[in-house]
Formats: structure tokens, C-alpha cells, sequence
């Protein structure tokens, strides 16, 4: 690296939060033009960290140098001023606002006192181009998928001409051909002399795209290495404090595939909810693990969620056990034994205030109680139990669920299910944004469960984790199932080819200039 | 300019914007008016400003809109409804006020509205000290219950009764705060002041709910209204009038709500043309156990 | 290379587009059929007098619900709207004697003030705008009854103060033209400038916007003052109209105006508003007060001030559950 | 199957401490409450002659029963997210009905008479509150909204039951639920406290006290857990209703009069406030039954303390408003 003059030096930052030690004497250090991985378990401090730097957070101690200058933001805004724009880890936009609303916000560009739509929108316009993402700029964001909200995070943070751009798990949400757009987006700030810090669980993109890394434990710095110096193994290694050898070999997901399947747990029939969703057909049988994979948009979510009674049918039938049903509400599904766990932690999860406790039994409680009233020693010892199982990193059952790590809450949620001994579970995303630890800690239990006779729809935008996790693969594409892919043809490159096939590119007609809703 | 002419004849169409109606006294007030223009055979166009003396204001607006023959207004307050009386008078229509009235200084009458008719609010509350003082030997402690903040019947009560009394070195009020002219707010003041004032041998009430109230505090301390306390309110109304004999309340002022036979019988007169003094005092009458039993039947 | 787009947005777009219309223009339809109704019903409705003395009542409330307005895009509310108004009042006929314009900018500079406490409180105080605004409503109330000793005070009449409230331009009373003229600011300073545009992603998403590097504070402290300004504007109308500072006015104000930002389509949970139709809701709240005196008046039935409030109380619910069928199909669908 | 992989099973002991640990750190803000309330108690103690008399205690728990009843249903309401305007009209509805009950008893049984005044009156609330819990969930409008529309019809209703009339009596039997007072303790005291253990319980030990906490913390997050979110609503809305049905009652047989026009004004207000004084946010997802007892007394004592003090009405509304805010400052520190 040209380290003339490090661009990022952060040193002995040290941060506490009520009960719990987020960050003690981390450090990291970022060269101009470098891209620079920050990997660690979930809970590390990684987050943590960021927000310190864009002073989302205030430091207890620490020094933090930009360009040689000792710089300590008080906000974000004063952070951006001081050339240092940030993709934070769940997407912070405003979905009422326009696309190009929320590219601009806070500098939107004017004719006099006025804003000038015009020139705000077209810019907008161009700077999604780059990133292969077409849409009416002028539409509310909130009708755009996850993975066009986080693209358009990505395109405002980079447009703001930065000298340090910071993406935590930028591409949690994303589909390979979006990971690659992203790259490229990337490669051309290095080009540029731009700084870029990167988090990211997925650690063959750190390879693709990084030149040093970080690596964090327990809220400390444990290492800083170039990317090609250090081993998947030894990194994994470092980042769970274990010892290379007990750690698996590299690219292998956890999974170990269960026996034959029992009887058949659910049918699903020409499911139909809306746009979204026009035609899904699937079933699951007891003890078997099947995976829903599609491109972003393809309406795995939306198939979930019209069989956990979530959304309502509009047509297409159901069977659990054999019998038919029709679940009005999550509530009749969860009586029959289904548990569901949405892609989308932050607004379909967790219940930021509530404990981590409760928010764990949240869907066991009826079963907790005596004619209504919780029983408080065994609800105690079931959140206990779980907390070990699935290794929850907390400070205690009674710590607020939004205290936890994004990977933390997640496995509290997986919790929240498991603890229901459901029959069949169905699972959006469950390790994204999870810890390759953790992850494998997940996988291993599913399958576990599964060989238990536990039947498991899984949805993932990971090809690798549904052919090695999967018995069978169902693949949608617009909202209709296109085809089933069984064990034997279980490959990646066969699913990416049954997901991708032809998609039709369109380019949504242009809105009236300025057009933006008041 | 004098004042609009009024055509003789046989039924009107007028108008009657009352203040509110959240109490006996306004009910009263309504309930008279509606009736005797049912005796008339005229038309009412009743409003009710429910307490908003700009609301009132846009009625009157209304009622000029609708082309009403004269208006009957019950001031919410002096100053803003000069403004409704001028607008009447620039429209063409007389306008006679009742129970409350504007200031002077800004509509007059004779000139901008027919005449007032009504009481005396501060001679009110002079008749209730003149009533205490003379039952108390000048000599009291005396908790005042003030009526609803910054309305005139509570300022000019409250100015008739305090000036009076200031004659009386031995009559001294050692607490006055608004009960708000109702039951349960004078009942709930009256509970607390009487625990910052155990010594009080008087109460004054603005209007008679809050007497009433007042009673029933006295009572739950443990006092006796009408032994050891004496008990004197405005408005004269039938409860009142009762709690007289049961010997709990001293005396009440009478504050006669039922406007409408005057009323129209004025605007008659007007219409023919005869002269009309610019107040017509309501002869209200003074209640205590000697005529209580006797008025009874004749309250409201 | 394409990222979604399924067909499915050009559907939901149409749909939205075509919704988003006719929740716009529902309420205007809405408004049109009740003055239609009272045209044909009463005599001297549409006459130029009572369109006028109505529009110049109104004023008072759709200034303030223009302020409110803004803040509850943010998703606050400002429950002190009334309060202020009478406060205002009470300081403009004290600073009659000398003018118009002192007593003008002497009251709403006062009311402004309120405001920006407001704003502070609850920008830097973090206290919840509810219980500030509610504190505010007690407070204003006090200080108009201490400024005026409990009683209501005479404007001066001579020198130009009621020209506000009761001088007009061509039969049209200045404060109709004023309202017109803070609807058309009001509005090009929500759609066509910055600060309009972050009082909605203040609303649409607090943390967010702050992320994204807005000063969320600023914008807040901004929208209660603006508030408390209209809310003055308002009172300084109230004194000048009815010839009297009025410590005791504006009970329920704030309630009338907030009804009134819903009626027209605004959120309340913020994020999501347009200004011209909370005019819109102004109006029709306004008018119905009208129509039912109108209604008493022709002696059919005599409307007591209690089946009044029934009524407005069920006409209420009718707009409002109209207005939310078309907003939630609008808002439909998008996550 | 969970429980065949069962991992290490915690001894229930520590579960057990631990929650109450939680309870504790759960429930900071009724400590800065009580502190508040504390402090009012000893000024007064020094400053307020007879203050320290077991008269002025009943006066000011008599005083105070009816506000804590009617915002413990608040509370919940509040901590669902929402927010009930409405109490107060139907405290009036409740209070208008019971004496046509009493006083013209079925068949002439006096007994009965009583019966049904302490019943249907407090249904007929909790219908209306089931109103305003449908209009919320069935019709998806926002809970100011949705009870904004009683607020203003509701009294109205009572006025047209009874005419705008004073309905006086006297009725030992029924009055006692205002006036008796077994062991020399206020009946409507003892309620009171029975109300606030009662719900203190539920929201601590129940499903549904969790319920209501988590349709509040997140209502998406809630419906996918299984949570009944509309039932808990409508419940919510149903129970604050019912309460306030009970509020009326006390209301009109301390009176010996129940008036249509008075009962129950501003109690809207007086709960909210004595809600968030006591450290409940208004933004949903936390509630302390508590801390609103606490919240109620502190607003209690300031009334009790300015009027004992002879503060002007004025200046009194001025204080109250500085000490709420304080109150809410103090505790808005741990969110
Ligand atoms: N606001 C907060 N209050 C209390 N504790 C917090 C807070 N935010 C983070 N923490 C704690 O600090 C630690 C670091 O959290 P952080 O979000 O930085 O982890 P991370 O490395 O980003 O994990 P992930 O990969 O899951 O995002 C965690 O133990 C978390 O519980
Ligand atoms: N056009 C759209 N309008 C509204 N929401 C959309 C749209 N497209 C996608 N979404 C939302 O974005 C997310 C992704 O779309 P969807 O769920 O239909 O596809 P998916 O295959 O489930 O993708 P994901 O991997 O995000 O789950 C979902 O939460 C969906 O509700
Ligand atoms: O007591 C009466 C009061 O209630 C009414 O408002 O004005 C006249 C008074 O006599
Ligand atoms: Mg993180
Ligand atoms: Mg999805």
C-alpha cells in the first residue's frame, strides 16, 4: 500500500454501554486507497467501532487520526463533513421519500432558496446507472426491494466524494451479480485514492475485494494482517479465539445431511398473494430441509410469508398434515406447529425494548402459562438453556434485545422458534449477518433438528448454503416456481442458471420531473 | 345614525345566541326563550357558542347571513361581542342584550344595540355581603369561590362583594379561588382550602353549584354549613333554594335566567315604537329561610 | 443488468398514482358536496357576506393548522396552539395603542418565543412533544391570565389595529387573503424547499435522517416555532377581529386543528403530508358549525348544542374513515 | 425435541433473582417519581400547616381515586402505543345513566335499582371503549383520531340523555361507593388501590401484560410472533373504557348529583399527565401501573399545595406546567 500518510489511525478506543464492555483498546488503521476488511464474530465491536468513528457513538477513550489531523466527531453530519460517509449495518433510509430524495438529503441541489427537482432527479438517475439499478428515482423508496434500498445507501455514501467510505455488511442483503457491481464501485474508489472499510461475514468476498484486514474478538483489535498473508482457516482461527485445528476446513458449511424424509408436512399449491407472489407450488416433508432460492424480488419472502398466514391468500391451497388449511393470522399457523423467522430482523423481529428474555419466549408464552399467568421458573430456565445452546452473547436475559448484537438478536429470534418444538420452520435469511461461528453453530442445529424429524423451508441468498444445507431446492422467478431442483442436481451453478434464467431487465417510464410527493 | 327599525308584525324570525350551556342557570336561561317564542308563534334561531366568545361572534355573522328581524345575545364578554352588536346595527338589525352586556365604551345603548336587560352582576355580590355581614355581626373569615376566570359575572361578583365587606374590619377573606361556577370543582377547592383554613366561618360562592359543592366538603370535614359555617351563593335556583330550608345554605341572590318573556315583550314595544330605557334591571329577588319555603315553586 | 423492478411496480404504480389522486382531491369532493348542499339548502349560504365572515373565523384555526401541519410531519404534535393564540391576543391589545405593526410583530414575536421553548424542550430536553406541548397549553394559559389580570382587554381603536382583523381589500376581509397567502408559502416551503423536505424524512425516519446527517434537532426547534408564530399570527387575528385581547379563548383549539391536518390526509405519525388539503380540512370542519346554525334557522328543528356536537362528533368519523379507506389503499402494499 | 438437546438446565433459583434484578433496573423511573413525590410531601410537611392530618390525606386520596382509576386504563392504552381521549366523555355518559337506573328501578326494586346503576353504566363505557378499540383496529385509524370522535360526541350524548338537566339525589346505597368508608379508609380509596394492584399484577405476571407490551414495542414483530394484536387492542381500549364507566360512577355519588356538563372535563388531561409524570413513555412499548399512582399523587399534591398556598389560579397553571416538566425531565433519562 502507498502508506505515505495513513488515512484512518484509530487507537485505544475503549467504549462501554450499560453492563456491557463493547469495545476495549480496539484500534484500526486505513491507508489511502486501501480497502480494509473488519471481520469478528458477531458482537465483536465492529459496529460498534464504525459508529465511534462517525460519531454516531461518543469514545470513553481512545485517539482517532484522519489524514494525520486528531479528529473526534460529535456527529454524523460533522463526520461526513470531515470526508467520511458511512453505510450503516441495517439500512437507515426514509421510505416516504423519493429515491433521489434520499440519495441527496442534506445537500440536495437548489435554484436559488429552491430545490431543483430537476437536476436533483437526473443526478440520481445517473448515479444508480453505475450501479446497474434503473427505477423511477422520483417513487418512494419503501416500494423498492432491500436490495435496491441498500444499493441506494451504497450510491449515496460514495457520491459524497469521500476520502474514507465505510460499509458494514453492505452486501448481507445482495445477490451475487449485485455483490459484483459493488466490487467494481469499490475497485474505482481505490482507483481514486479513496479509503473504503468493509464488514462482512462472507469471507470470500474479503478475499475479492480487500487488502488488509482487521480482526476482532471481544471488543479488541487481535490482529491486522494484508489479506494475502492470512489463511480462511487461520482467520476464522483468530476471530473465534480457537485453535486452527479445531477449527473445520475452510469453504465446508455445517450441515450434515439427514436421513430419508417421514411423512409430508405441508403442500402448498399455486400460491397467490398479490403481485409479488402469482404461482408458488411447493411441499416439505418431515425431517427434510428444503431450500426456496430466487434473485431478490422473486417472492421467496412473499411465499413464506402467505404460508405462515402472514399475508393473505388470494388464491392456491394449503395442507398441513395432510389436512387442508387457511391461516388468517401468523397465530393459526403457529397452533399448528409453524414457526416463522422474517428476513428482516429490525422491523418484523425483535422488540427493541423488551428483554432478551422475553423476547425469546415471546411466541411460547401461551404455552408458559397457567390459565394466563407466566410461569416465571420455567420460562427462567427454557431462555437459560437456549441462551448456552445457541451461544446468545449477552450480558444477561434481562438485557433490551436493541442492546445486542445484529448476529446476537438474530439468534435470539432463531431461539424464540425453536424453543416451540415447531414441526415445520421456515426460515428467511437465518444466517444473514451471521458470524461464520455462528453460522455454522445454526446450520449444525438445523440440521440436528432436522434429523429429529424436523421439517425446514429455508430461504437463502447464499447458493453455497442451500446446495450443501439442502435435500431439494425449489427455484422462483417472478413470483412463479420454475422448477425443483432434487438432492443429485444440487450444484450452485445449476441454481444460479434456474434463478437467472432470462431475467427480464425493464426500465420503469420516467415520472413527472419534481415530482415528489408532498 | 340611530338604531335599525323594526317593522310591526305579527311573528319575527329572531335570533338567540347563547354563551354556553353547561349549567342549571343557562338552561334556564335557553329553555325560556324557546318557549315563550313557541307561545308567540315566532321563528328562534338559537345558537350556542359553547364558551367561545369569538364563536359567539360568528353566529351573530350567521344569523345576519340568514337575515334574522332582531337579535337576542347573551354576551359571553364585554369586549368581543361589542364587535357582533356593531355588526348587527351596520346590517340593519337591532339587537337586544340579556343577562350580560358589552363594554360601553364601545357600543352604546339606545345607539348601537336596543337596551340591556339583566342583572347587576356587582350589585350581586354586594346584596351577599350586606346579607353576611349583617348575619355574621361584621365579624368572618370568610373563603371566596370564585366563578369561571376572567368571565364578568365572576370579576363583578367578586368586585361587589370584596369592596363591601372592606367596611367590615372584622370581616377578612382568607382564601378566594375558582371553582369554575360548578359543583364538583367549588366541592374539590372547597376540600382543600378548608385544610388550609380549618378557622373559616364563611363561605361566598359566586353561583350556587359551587355552594352546593362547598356544602358537601363542609360536610365530609365534619363541619356543619349553617352552624358552624355560614353559606351564601348567587343565582337562587331550585336546589339552592332547597338546601336553604334543609338550613345548610344562609341565603342565595337571585339571578333570574328566565329572559323571555321580557325579552319579547321589549322588542314588541320597540317595534311600535315606544321608548326604551337603555337597562331594564330584572327585579331579582333575595332568598333566605324566611321566603325560601314560599319561593320554591317558583324557582328554577 | 436489471435489479428487480418486477412488473409488479408499474402495477402498484398506476394504482398508487391513481389513488394518490383521489385521496388528494377525495377531501376537496368531500368539501364541495357539503357547500353544494348548503347552497341549495339555505338561503343566503353563498352569500357573499356569510362567505366572507366565515372565511375570516376560519382564518384563525387554519393558521394554526398550518403549523401544525409541519409538526406533525415530524411526527410530533403541539397541544399549546390554543394557549399561545389567547396569549397573543392578550399581548397585541396591550401593544395596540402603538400601531398595528408593533402590536403585530410585538404579539407573535412573544407567541414565536413560546414556540422555540417548545421546540427546545423537545429537541434538546428530549421531552416527549406531548407532555411539552401539554405543559405549554398550562402554561401559555396562565401567563395570557397574568399579562391581561383575568380579564379580557380592549384594543385600541385608533390607531389601525383592527384593520387586520376587520379592514378587507375589495369586499374580500385581509385575513382570508393572509390565509391564502401562508397556504401558498406553506406549501412551496414543504415541496419546493430543503427544510420541507427534511420535516418529512424527520417524520418519515428519525434516525435515519439524523444517520444521514441531518440536524434533526434544528429542524425540530424549527417546526414548534413556526408553530407558536401562526399560533400568535392567529391570536394577534383573534384581537384584531373581535376588538379584544381574550385570555380565556382558544380552549380546544388544538384539537380542531389536528383534526383538521387528518381530515387532509396528513399522518400523524408523521413522514407524510400535503398542505393545501389540510386548507381543505379547515374548511370542512369549519363549515359544518355554519350549516348547522344555518339548520336552526330554518325552524324545522331547533339543534341543541348538544345533539350539535353528536353530530359533529359522527361527521367526523365519516370523513376520516372515508380519508383513511383512500390512504391506507394509497399507502398500500409499500413496506 | 428442544428438549432432547437440552443443554445445561439453569436451577430455577437464579431465574427467579434475576427477574426480580430485571424488576428493579426495569423500574428506575418510579424511583425518581417517588423521590419527586417525596419531596413535595415534606415541603408541604414544613410549609403547609395542618398538612400532616389524616383529614388532609383522605382529602387528597379522594381527590386524587378517580385520576389514578381512569389513567391505570391509560397506561395500558398508552403502553399498546396509543392514547384515549375519550375518558372523560364517558366518565359523563356512565355518570348520566346511573341515576336513571336507581331512580327509576325496574319493577320498582330499589335493590335492583342499585344493582344496575353500578353495572350497566360501567358496561355501556366499556362498550363505547370497544368503539374506539374497533375504529382502531377494524378501521385502521389512528388512536388520537379514533377517540378524538367520542371526545367530542361522547359528552355530547350524555347531554342529550339527560337533557343538559342536573340529575340530583340522594341514594345511600349506591352513594356509598363514593361516600362509605369502611375502617374509616374512603371506599373509592380502596378501589383505587385494588385497581392499581390488580393491573400492576397483570402487566407484571400475565400473558397479556406482556402482550400489550410487545403491540406496543413492535406491532409487526408482535403479529408474527402469534400475538393476538387486534384482540389486545380492542381489550386495551375496552378495559380503559370500563374503568372510566367506574371513574363516573364515584364521580357523581360524591356529588349527589351527576351533571352531564361537568363530569369528568379534562380528565383526558389529568391521566395522560399523571401517565407520563409517573415515567410511562407515550411512545408505547414500556408501561409502570406504578409509577402512574405515583405520577397521579404528585400532580394531586401540586393542585393541593398551590390552592392551600393561595397561588392566583393564573400563576398556579404557570408552576403546575414547570413542575410537570420537570417531573417528566427528571425520569426521560433511562429510555
Ligand atoms: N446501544 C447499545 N447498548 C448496549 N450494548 C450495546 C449497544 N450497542 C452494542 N452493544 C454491545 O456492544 C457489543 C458490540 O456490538 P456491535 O454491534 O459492535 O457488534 P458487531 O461486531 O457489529 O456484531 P455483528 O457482526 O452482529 O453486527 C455487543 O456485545 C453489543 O451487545
Ligand atoms: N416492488 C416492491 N414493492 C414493495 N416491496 C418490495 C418490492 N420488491 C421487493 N419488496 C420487498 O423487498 C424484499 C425482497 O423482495 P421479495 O421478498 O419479494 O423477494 P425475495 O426473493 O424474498 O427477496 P429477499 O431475498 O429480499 O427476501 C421483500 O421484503 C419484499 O417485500
Ligand atoms: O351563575 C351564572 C353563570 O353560570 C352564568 O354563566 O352566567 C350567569 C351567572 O349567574
Ligand atoms: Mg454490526
Ligand atoms: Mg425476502
Amino acid at each position: 500500500m502507498n502508506d505515505a500518510q495513513p488515512l484512518l489511525v484509530m487507537e485505544g478506543i475503549t467504549k462501554t454501554f450499560p453492563g456491557v464492555l463493547a469495545l476495549q483498546d480496539a484500534s484500526l488503521h486505513v491507508g489511502q486507497g486501501e480497502v480494509h476488511a473488519l471481520i469478528g464474530q458477531n458482537g465483536a465491536g465492529k459496529s460498534t467501532l464504525i459508529k465511534i468513528l462517525t460519531g454516531a457513538y461518543r469514545r470513553d477513550r481512545g485517539t482517532v487520526r484522519l489524514a494525520g489531523q486528531e479528529v473526534d466527531f460529535h456527529s454524523p453530519q460533522a463526520a461526513q463533513r470531515g470526508g467520511i460517509s458511512t453505510i450503516y449495518q441495517e439500512v437507515n433510509l426514509v421510505g416516504f421519500r423519493s429515491v433521489a430524495e434520499n440519495v441527496f438529503l442534506g445537500r440536495e441541489p437548489r435554484r436559488g432558496l429552491f430545490i431543483d427537482w430537476r437536476a436533483m432527479n437526473a443526478e440520481a438517475r445517473r448515479l444508480l446507472e453505475r450501479f446497474g439499478v434503473r427505477v423511477d428515482v422520483t417513487r418512494p423508496l419503501a416500494s423498492y426491494s432491500v436490495a435496491v434500498q441498500q444499493m441506494v445507501a451504497i450510491a449515496r455514501a460514495v457520491s459524497f466524494q469521500s476520502r474514507l467510505v465505510i460499509m458494514d455488511e453492505p452486501t448481507s442483503s445482495l445477490d451475487d451479480r449485485e455483490v459484483e457491481t459493488l466490487f467494481g464501485v469499490i475497485r474505482q474508489l481505490k482507483g481514486d485514492g479513496v479509503g473504503v472499510v468493509f464488514v462482512s461475514h462472507r469471507l470470500d468476498e474479503l478475499y475479492a475485494v480487500c487488502d488488509r484486514v482487521t480482526i476482532m474478538r471481544d471488543g479488541r483489535t487481535v490482529d491486522e494482517r494484508a489479506m494475502g498473508d492470512i489463511s480462511k482457516l487461520e482467520l476464522v482461527a483468530k476471530m473465534l479465539g480457537k485453535e486452527i485445528g479445531e477449527v473445520r476446513r475452510e469453504g465446508e458449511t455445517a450441515f450434515e445431511r439427514s436421513g430419508p424424509p417421514g411423512e409430508t408436512l405441508l403442500e402448498a399449491w399455486h400460491l397467490r398473494t398479490g403481485p409479488a407472489l402469482k404461482d408458488a407450488s411447493l411441499n416439505v416433508r418431515a425431517g427434510e430441509i428444503v431450500g426456496l432460492a430466487g434473485l431478490l424480488g422473486s417472492g421467496r419472502s412473499e411465499t413464506a410469508r402467505a404460508i405462515f398466514g402472514a399475508d393473505d391468500l388470494t388464491g392456491g391451497e394449503l395442507r398441513v398434515n395432510g389436512a387442508p388449511a387457511r391461516f388468517r393470522s401468523p397465530a393459526g399457523a403457529i397452533a399448528r406447529g409453524i414457526g416463522f423467522c422474517s428476513e428482516d430482523r429490525k422491523t418484523e423481529g425483535i422488540i427493541p425494548h423488551m428483554t432478551v428474555r422475553e423476547n425469546l419466549t415471546l411466541a411460547l408464552l401461551p404455552a408458559l402459562a397457567r390459565s394466563g399467568v407466566v410461569d416465571a421458573a420455567r420460562q427462567a430456565e427454557i431462555v437459560d438453556r437456549f441462551i448456552a445452546q445457541l451461544g446468545i452473547k449477552t450480558a444477561g436475559p434481562d438485557q433490551k434485545i436493541r442492546e445486542l448484537s445484529g448476529g446476537n438478536q438474530q439468534k435470539v429470534l432463531l431461539a424464540r422458534w425453536l424453543c416451540l418444538n415447531p414441526e415445520l420452520l421456515i426460515l428467511d435469511e437465518p444466517t444473514r449477518g451471521i458470524d461464520v461461528g455462528a453460522k455454522a453453530e445454526i446450520q449444525r442445529l438445523l440440521s440436528e433438528l432436522a434429523r429429529e424429524g424436523l421439517g425446514v423451508l429455508m430461504i437463502s441468498s447464499e447458493l453455497e448454503e442451500l446446495a450443501e444445507g439442502s435435500n431439494r431446492v425449489v427455484v422462483l422467478r417472478e413470483g412463479r416456481t420454475v422448477t425443483e431442483l432434487s438432492r443429485e442436481e444440487l450444484t450452485q451453478d445449476r441454481i444460479m442458471a434456474a434463478m437467472a434464467q432470462d431475467p427480464s431487465p425493464l426500465a420503469v417510464t420516467g415520472a413527472p420531473e419534481g415530482g415528489a410527493r408532498g | 345614525q340611530g338604531l335599525p327599525k323594526l317593522a310591526q308584525k305579527k311573528t319575527y324570525k329572531v335570533g338567540f345566541a347563547q354563551t354556553e350551556s353547561n349549567n342549571p342557570w343557562r338552561l334556564a336561561q335557553t329553555k325560556s326563550m324557546q318557549d315563550e317564542a313557541k307561545k308567540l308563534g315566532w321563528q328562534l334561531v338559537y345558537t350556542d357558542a359553547a364558551g367561545s366568545a369569538a364563536k359567539q361572534v360568528s353566529d351573530v355573522d350567521s344569523m345576519i347571513a340568514q337575515r334574522v328581524d332582531a337579535i337576542f345575545l347573551a354576551p359571553r364578554e364585554e369586549k368581543p361581542l361589542a364587535a357582533a352588536v356593531k355588526k348587527a346595527r351596520a346590517a340593519g338589525i337591532p339587537v337586544i342584550l340579556l343577562d350580560r352586556t358589552v363594554d360601553p365604551k364601545l357600543a352604546k345603548p339606545g345607539v348601537d344595540y336596543v337596551t340591556f336587560i339583566g342583572s347587576d352582576f356587582v350589585q350581586e355580590g354586594q346584596r351577599a355581603a350586606d346579607w353576611l355581614a349583617k348575619k355574621t355581626n361584621g365579624k368572618a373569615t370568610i373563603i371566596e369561590l370564585e366563578g369561571t376566570t376572567g368571565s364578568s359575572p365572576a370579576n363583578d361578583r367578586k368586585t361587589g362583594f370584596d369592596t363591601y365587606i372592606k367596611k367590615f374590619p372584622g370581616m377578612k377573606i382568607v382564601a378566594s379561588q375558582s371553582g369554575d361556577f360548578a359543583r364538583d370543582k367549588g366541592r374539590q377547592v372547597m376540600e382543600t382550602l378548608l385544610q388550609a383554613h380549618p378557622d373559616v366561618t364563611a363561605v361566598y360562592a359566586h353561583n350556587d353549584e359551587m355552594a352546593l359543592g362547598a356544602i358537601a366538603a363542609l360536610e365530609a370535614a365534619g363541619k356543619q354549613p349553617g352552624k358552624d359555617v355560614t353559606v351564601v351563593s348567587i343565582d337562587g335556583e331550585k336546589d339552592a333554594l332547597q338546601a336553604i330550608i334543609d338550613g345548610k345554605l344562609g341565603a342565595t341572590v337571585e339571578c333570574n335566567p328566565r329572559f323571555g318573556p321580557k325579552a319579547y315583550e321589549t322588542l314588541i314595544r320597540y317595534a311600535r315604537g315606544d321608548k326604551i330605557p337603555a337597562k331594564i334591571i330584572n327585579p331579582d329577588r333575595f332568598f333566605d329561610a324566611n321566603n325560601a319555603k314560599a319561593s320554591l315553586s317558583t324557582s328554577y | 443488468m436489471s435489479l428487480l423492478n418486477p412488473p409488479r411496480e408499474l402495477a402498484r404504480d398506476r394504482r398508487a398514482r391513481a389513488v394518490s389522486l383521489l385521496q388528494r382531491y377525495g377531501v376537496l369532493v368531500a368539501l364541495a358536496l357539503l357547500i353544494l348542499f348548503g347552497a341549495l339548502r339555505y338561503p343566503g349560504f353563498l352569500s357573499a357576506y356569510n362567505v366572507f365572515t366565515v372565511l375570516g373565523y376560519n382564518s384563525m384555526f387554519g393558521l394554526i393548522a398550518l403549523g401544525m401541519t409541519f409538526v406533525i410531519m415530524t411526527g410530533g404534535i403541539d397541544l399549546s396552539v390554543g394557549s399561545i393564540a389567547a396569549f397573543a391576543s392578550v399581548i397585541g391589545a396591550l401593544l395596540s395603542p402603538h400601531g398595528l405593526w408593533p402590536a403585530l410583530l410585538g404579539a407573535v414575536a412573544a407567541a414565536t418565543l413560546l414556540g422555540l421553548v417548545n421546540g427546545l424542550l423537545i429537541a434538546y430536553a428530549r421531552i416527549l412533544p406531548f407532555i411539552t406541548t401539554l405543559a405549554m397549553l398550562l402554561a401559555a394559559r396562565g401567563l395570557a391570565l397574568l399579562f391581561a389580570n383575568n380579564q379580557s382587554v380592549s384594543v385600541d381603536y385608533d390607531h389601525g389595529f383592527t384593520a387586520l382583523g376587520q379592514g378587507n381589500v375589495g369586499g374580500v376581509p385581509f385575513t382570508a387573503v393572509l390565509l391564502g397567502v401562508a397556504y401558498v408559502l406553506g406549501a412551496l416551503l414543504l415541496r419546493a424547499t430543503p427544510f420541507g423536505r427534511h420535516v418529512l424524512a424527520v417524520g418519515g425516519n428519525e434516525e435515519a435522517a439524523r444517520l444521514m446527517g441531518l440536524n434533526v434537532e434544528r429542524v425540530k426547534v424549527l417546526v414548534y416555532t413556526l408553530s407558536g408564530a401562526l399560533a400568535g399570527l392567529a391570536g394577534v387575528i383573534l384581537a384584531s377581529q373581535f376588538g379584544a385581547g381574550q385570555p380565556t379563548e382558544g380552549l380546544g383549539w388544538e384539537l380542531t386543528a389536528i383534526a383538521a391536518v387528518v381530515v387532509g390526509g396528513t399522518l400523524l405519525t408523521g413522514g407524510l403530508g400535503s398542505v393545501g388539503s389540510t386548507l381543505v380540512g379547515v374548511l370542512l370542519l369549519g363549515i359544518i358549525f355554519n350549516i348547522l346554525n344555518f339548520e336552526n334557522g330554518r325552524g324545522t328543528i331547533s339543534l341543541s348544542a348538544y345533539w350539535q356536537s353528536v353530530i359533529r362528533g359522527a361527521f367526523l368519523l365519516l370523513v376520516v374513515v372515508l380519508q383513511n379507506r383512500l390512504t391506507r389503499r394509497a399507502a398500500g402494499g409499500g413496506s | 425435541m428442544a428438549d432432547s438437546n437440552a443443554g445445561p438446565v439453569a436451577p430455577q433459583a437464579p431465574g427467579r433473582a434475576r427477574q426480580r434484578a430485571g424488576w428493579w433496573r426495569g423500574h428506575t423511573q418510579i424511583h425518581a417519581a417517588l423521590a419527586a413525590l417525596v419531596l413535595l410531601f415534606l415541603f408541604n410537611a414544613l410549609f403547609t400547616p395542618h398538612f400532616l392530618s389524616v383529614q388532609t390525606l383522605n382529602v387528597n386520596l379522594t381527590q386524587v381515586a378517580t385520576t389514578v382509576i381512569v389513567a391505570v386504563g391509560m397506561t395500558l392504552v398508552i403502553a399498546t402505543g396509543g392514547i384515549d381521549l375519550s375518558v372523560g366523555a364517558l366518565m359523563a355518559i356512565s355518570g348520566a345513566l346511573a341515576p336513571m337506573l336507581f331512580g327509576h328501578p325496574p319493577f320498582g326494586n330499589a335493590a335492583l335499582g342499585v344493582l344496575l346503576a353500578f353495572t350497566v353504566p360501567v358496561l355501556v363505557a366499556g362498550g363505547f371503549g370497544l368503539f374506539n378499540g374497533t375504529l382502531i383496529t377494524r378501521f385502521g385509524l389512528q388512536p388520537f383520531i379514533a377517540t378524538l370522535i367520542l371526545f367530542i360526541a361522547g359528552r355530547g350524548i350524555a347531554q342529550v340523555m339527560t337533557n343538559g338537566q342536573l340529575q340530583t339525589f340522594a341514594n345511600a346505597p349506591f352513594q356509598y361507593i363514593g361516600l362509605g368508608r369502611p375502617f374509616g379508609i374512603p371506599f373509592q380509596v380502596i378501589l383505587m388501590l385494588a385497581v392499581v394492584a390488580l393491573f400492576a399484577w397483570i402487566m407484571a405476571r400475565t400473558v397479556f401484560g406482556r402482550y400489550v407490551l410487545a403491540v406496543g414495542g413492535n406491532e409487526a414483530a408482535a403479529r408474527l410472533a402469534g400475538v393476538p394484536v387486534q384482540r389486545v387492542k380492542l381489550l386495551v381500549y375496552t378495559i380503559s373504557g370500563l374503568l372510566s364507566g367506574v371513574a363516573g360512577l364515584i364521580v357523581i355519588a360524591i356529588n349527589s348529583s351527576s351533571d352531564a356538563n361537568q363530569v369528568g372535563l379534562n380528565m383526558e388531561l389529568d391521566a395522560i399527565a399523571a401517565v407520563a409524570v409517573g415515567g410511562t413513555p407515550l411512545t408505547g412499548g414500556r408501561a409502570t401501573i406504578l409509577g402512574t399512582l405515583l405520577g397521579a399523587l404528585i400532580i394531586q399534591l401540586i393542585r393541593f399545595t398551590l390552592l392551600a398556598k393561595g397561588v392566583p389560579d393564573a400563576a398556579a397553571l404557570v408552576v403546575k406546567a414547570a413542575i410537570i416538566l420537570l417531573a417528566v425531565y427528571v425520569q426521560r433519562q433511562q429510555h
